[in-house]
């Protein structure tokens, strides 16, 4: 009998060490997206673009260590962590990034159209912003039924140039939703360094709103969960939004294969020291990490078997599940 | 005892304002998001008294924000609400593109789960509105994949259409008349009255042309044809469902008619006009006898005071004589 | 031979008096309003929505009033006192009001589409928020070509909800636009009082975007002059854009035939009460104000005049100004 | 001395390139905004370079703000320039619609003013990107009146179109095709290449089948028409410009043919193909021989693996094919 990843980690530890659970996520997200990286490379390629968020996985992790299954988030272009850190199995997600027809959507929406909502996951999204009014309109959904669930609506500091924020921040205020708005600075939007988007601070966009703003260490997952966690417990006892900056780093291109030619060899280097990863290790027994990464190993590989092993998807997927009826 | 139903005469609006009662009453996931609706009874006072009677939760006023109201019926619908989403005129829709068609509509498409989302938008010159409050933009829908496009011409329509929609799990979109609201038709006087998404209503049974319309035209269609009744005999269809649409009524009317006129508020260019048209000379070509015609307003902004506005859209005259020119 | 009404102002020192000039101003804003509101309810009526923006007069008075022809405004659905105060004609936007050909868009459009380019007038709007992406285009396009003009925004709070006003205020902070985003709240928005739609308050919105705030009270035509004034100072030397929100209050419903049944009678009075005219008023001299008066009253009689013995436009305009070639 | 033009073998972006960079350079009032166009050379590369040359106000990146971006071209092109607007892929013009078609499209019927905005917007599944980055909603916009749209199907118009359309006093959205981007044509080399607005191309000239195609189905559609040279002589007709289409030279070859075919990327309903049979059908009625036939893909979501996105689009065998059937 095959035991789950979960059981695999709660054996070590994860469930009654919270760091250590964290600690264990990152690495899932970082050796998902690191070995999906490769296949990038690989002569077969990947069918499509990917977008990843090697470096952030703390903001993901720390963001939705605490949530319930029925808690909802909205992602963004660059989520796999968000996924993976929702609950997602990498073996479904491994299958849709490569075009396999056991993927979450068939295999047919690759890295931006993942969306699984019996885990609370309402969608990465192709669109820039995109996820944010749906976040809102979830929120609101919560409340009219009264759930105790509260939604994390993560976006970039490229994404809050879109209106739909400022919007979601008003109508977030005046319902008293719960809802955290979580904005994950990673310092570069698509093809340039931020300044060219980014006018004043972001976690400050909620003072003409009454919404109070948060800023935290990106790269801190402890971080992280404590000032998410806060927010997400006003949320869910009716105390209505909160925005939250996360600082982190983009180690990669805006898409795997650019070169990323905005930014100097310096600068990156810079920025990964900051790796969230390397960080949680450091306060844990290294002995169990060794046995984390192991079991870490073991999942992505045979996520990554049952991909390669999977059909490819056929033009037999493009029709279905347009219309629920006719 | 008689078999025929009874009917009340029932205002256009009366009717959408029904079925959004009877929605609400029989299903307490059903919730109204919109400008208005709630506090003031809505811009046309088609959804007085629901906020008292549901509560605020579920009749909500929104501010000003008309992409995050779409994101209210898609977030809402996500989670296990059946979200009715206000479009206070169709021309707003325009702030709404995004949340609609890149996301509401490709919800299922992405995550195979159903998204029972209304959208209810006003359309058309029916006021003095001016060019941008009375644009009827429904083709840019009806060529979207996972979303269902319906257009109602009467009170009963108007009512039984919006209560379908309400029950379905896709994403529907219910086009509303400005140019009805307070006409009077006819409404069967029954417990619930559901009219079938994608489903063509011949108004009127004929044998020499076929005159679709749609809308506001449908009124003015059936007049035409009955202006024209000693001499010509027309057949009416009203799709109702624009989207998809009722090909196999509409063709088989064609077929029988061999002539065919479409009459419709909105621009001619890849419209619903042109796309009927079209359908008819790929299916109905050996049995045409006449080219099509279609009647729609001239390609022009429609203006503010509403006796420009009448010169602009058909009238019945300018149907009965589009009509007159198939069998000339 | 006929005097203009900037001269018969002149004459009697408005000129030389900018407080008279602004008296001035705003009376004719006021008495035009009050002149089509009389049409409204005649036999005849009036072809189209009028939303009047009577008591709010001194928000576009005060704003307008140091500004050039070459300066740009954008307005609102609420815009007669805009257009006024930019310099429109009253007589040509009566007859616009009124359906009559020599109207400004030739009497097809109405209240919502009067636009201007010749005096910097881009436009009331049916579209709320319509004017803000326009305004900030203008204000592109004026630095671009090196001018010292500027842009002032009118908008509403209700408006205030769009998110374009966010994107907005991001790029005037970013590119130092030369731009004044000016909040007109009126207290209302459409059919209810502004509680359904504000949260916080929109003369901090700017927090976030490092744009300076300000708040001022729109009763005041004086206190609006110095305000704006001072913002369009920075804006046009290279300073940046600066959002305003100015208090004042909307006499009547939200167009007009509307009972406005959403507010009391004395919330109605208390409003009134804040007459920025009764108080422009105060400080002039009481015979010189008549004279204004007067000619005012002439200039309004003639405009409407003008507009009733003009032809009404029939549907040979309809095709006019869609495309400038084909 | 030949008479013959000297051709160069130009990929479809530089094409462009060409165009916003000669256009640059002969009037300064001329600027480009959009994402990423200026230091990153934008997201296909095909502005690089461009900041350099005309500074960083000429050339100016944005912020991701679709609705101001627009915005960006209106009210600049209000005050005296000539803004070219890139979308960086057409799907996002959903999120731009009420500033290009309630602001952009009715300046001039409400001012009376020119308002010369260009859009650039890149259509069609020629990436793998997915249903949010590959949709071909070109038919919204033919329905709008004050708007022009043109459509390139090679490097020449790509360029030529483009020229035009700065020059033009009128707001002119200019979809280009993601599809076609690394694709070779052969662009006549001289000084100052303007293809007209509202002219359509005879790509091929033929008797027994017309076939109109657009964007990146006219490149399948010329293959499919030599592959049937022994058998069928097929016109090929490029309308290029979509709105207003230039009905006369469509009409004239379906009228010679007597047989229509029409491919495009977009989908069928309410689309510039239902529009051209539509025509036909109403103006060739006589002439016509056959059905028209409609080669669209199949009305689903745009995939994102690349062979699933060319299993859903048409290809030159499908468009020969639906020739066949109009002789069959
Ligand atoms: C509406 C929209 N506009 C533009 C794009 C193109 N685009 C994709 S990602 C991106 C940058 C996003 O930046 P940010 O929000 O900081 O996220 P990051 O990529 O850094 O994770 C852009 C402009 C898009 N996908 N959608
Ligand atoms: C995009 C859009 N949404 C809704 C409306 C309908 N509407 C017209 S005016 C108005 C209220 C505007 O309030 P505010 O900005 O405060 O201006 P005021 O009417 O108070 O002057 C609304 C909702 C509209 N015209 N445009
Ligand atoms: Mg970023
Ligand atoms: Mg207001």
């Amino acid at each position: 009998m095959v035991t789950s990843i979960d059981d695999q980690l709660d054996a070590l530890g994860a469930s009654t060490d919270p760091a250590l659970g964290r600690y264990a996520t990152m690495q899932l997200c970082r050796r998902f997206e690191e070995t999906v990286h490769d296949q990038f490379h690989s002569e077969q390629g990947v069918p499509g673009p990917l977008h990843l968020a090697i470096g952030q996985e703390a903001v993901a992790v720390g963001a939705c260590h605490d949530l319930r299954t029925t808690d909802v988030i909205t992602s963004t272009h660059r989520g796999h962590h968000h996924c993976i850190a929702k609950g997602a199995r990498t073996d479904r997600m491994m299958a849709e990034l490569l075009g396999r027809r056991p993927g979450y959507s068939h295999g047919r929406g690759g890295s931006m159209h993942i969306a699984i909502p019996e885990i609370g996951l309402l969608g990465t999204n192709g669109i820039v912003g995109g996820g944010i009014p749906i976040a809102t309109g979830a929120a609101y959904g919560l409340q009219v039924q009264k759930r105790d669930d509260v939604v994390i609506c993560f976006f970039g500091e490229g994404a809050a140039a879109e209106g739909v924020l400022a919007e979601a921040l008003n109508v977030a205020s005046l319902w008293k939703l719960p809802i955290v708005f979580l904005c994950e600075n990673n310092q570069y939007v698509e093809l340039a360094a931020q300044d060219l988007h980014v006018a004043g601070e972001i976690w400050r966009r909620g003072t003409g709103y009454a919404v109070p703003g948060v800023h935290v260490d990106g790269n801190d997952v402890d971080a992280v969960t404590a000032a998410v966690g806060e927010a997400v417990e006003r949320a869910r006892t009716g105390g209505g939004p909160t925005i939250i900056e996360a600082l982190t780093f983009r180690w990669f291109g805006h898409y795997a294969g650019d070169k990323a030619a905005f930014r100097t060899d310096e600068e990156v280097e810079l920025g990964r020291a900051g790796d969230p990863i390397v960080r949680a290790r450091k306060a844990l027994d290294p002995v169990v990490v060794a046995e984390v990464d192991r079991v870490v190993e073991d999942e992505i590989a045979s996520a990554l078997r049952f991909a390669l092993s999977s059909p490819v998807s056929g033009p037999d997927v493009l029709s279905l599940n347009h219309l629920a009826s006719v | 005892m008689s078999t025929e139903i009874a009917t009340k005469s029932t205002k256009y609006w009366q009717g959408i304002s029904q079925a959004l009662t009877e929605e609400m009453d029989r299903d307490e996931r059903v919730v109204l998001v919109g400008e208005d609706v709630g506090r003031a009874g809505g811009p046309y006072g088609l959804t007085r008294g629901l906020q008292d009677r549901f509560g605020a939760d579920r009749v909500r006023d929104t501010p000003i924000s008309e992409a995050v109201l779409m994101g209210l019926g898609v977030g809402s619908g996500a989670v296990g609400l059946r979200p009715i989403v206000e479009v206070m005129f169709f021309d707003f829709a325009m702030l709404m593109m995004d949340q609609l068609i890149n996301q509401g509509a490709k919800y299922r498409y992405f995550t195979g789960h159903p998204l029972p989302l209304t959208v209810r938008a006003m359309c058309g010159a029916g006021g003095h509105n001016g060019a941008q409050h009375s644009q009827n933009i429904e083709a840019w829908f009806c060529g979207v994949p996972g979303l269902k496009v319906a257009m109602s011409s009467n009170a009963r329509d108007a009512k039984g259409l919006l209560k379908s929609a309400v029950r379905d799990d896709d994403p529907t979109l219910i086009i509303e008349t400005q140019g009805l609201l307070r006409d009077r038709f006819d409404v069967p006087v029954v417990d619930d009255l559901l009219i079938p998404l994608g489903v063509a209503d011949v108004r009127r049974t004929g044998t020499d042309v076929t005159v679709v319309a749609t809308g506001r035209m449908v009124p003015r269609a059936v007049e035409a044809a009955e202006g024209l009744a000693d001499e010509i005999s027309v057949e009416v269809v009203d799709p109702r469902t624009i989207s998809p649409l009722d090909t196999a009524t509409i063709l088989e009317s064609v077929a029988k008619t061999g002539r065919l006129v479409v009459a419709q508020e909105a621009l001619s260019p890849c419209s619903v006009a042109a796309e009927v048209c079209s359908l008819a000379a790929e299916h109905c070509f050996a049995e045409l006898k006449a080219p099509p015609v279609r009647v729609t307003p001239d390609f022009t902004n429609v203006p503010t005071p509403l006796p420009l506005v009448e010169a602009r859209v058909p009238q019945a005259d300018t149907i009965a004589a589009a009509i007159r020119t198939t069998l000339a």
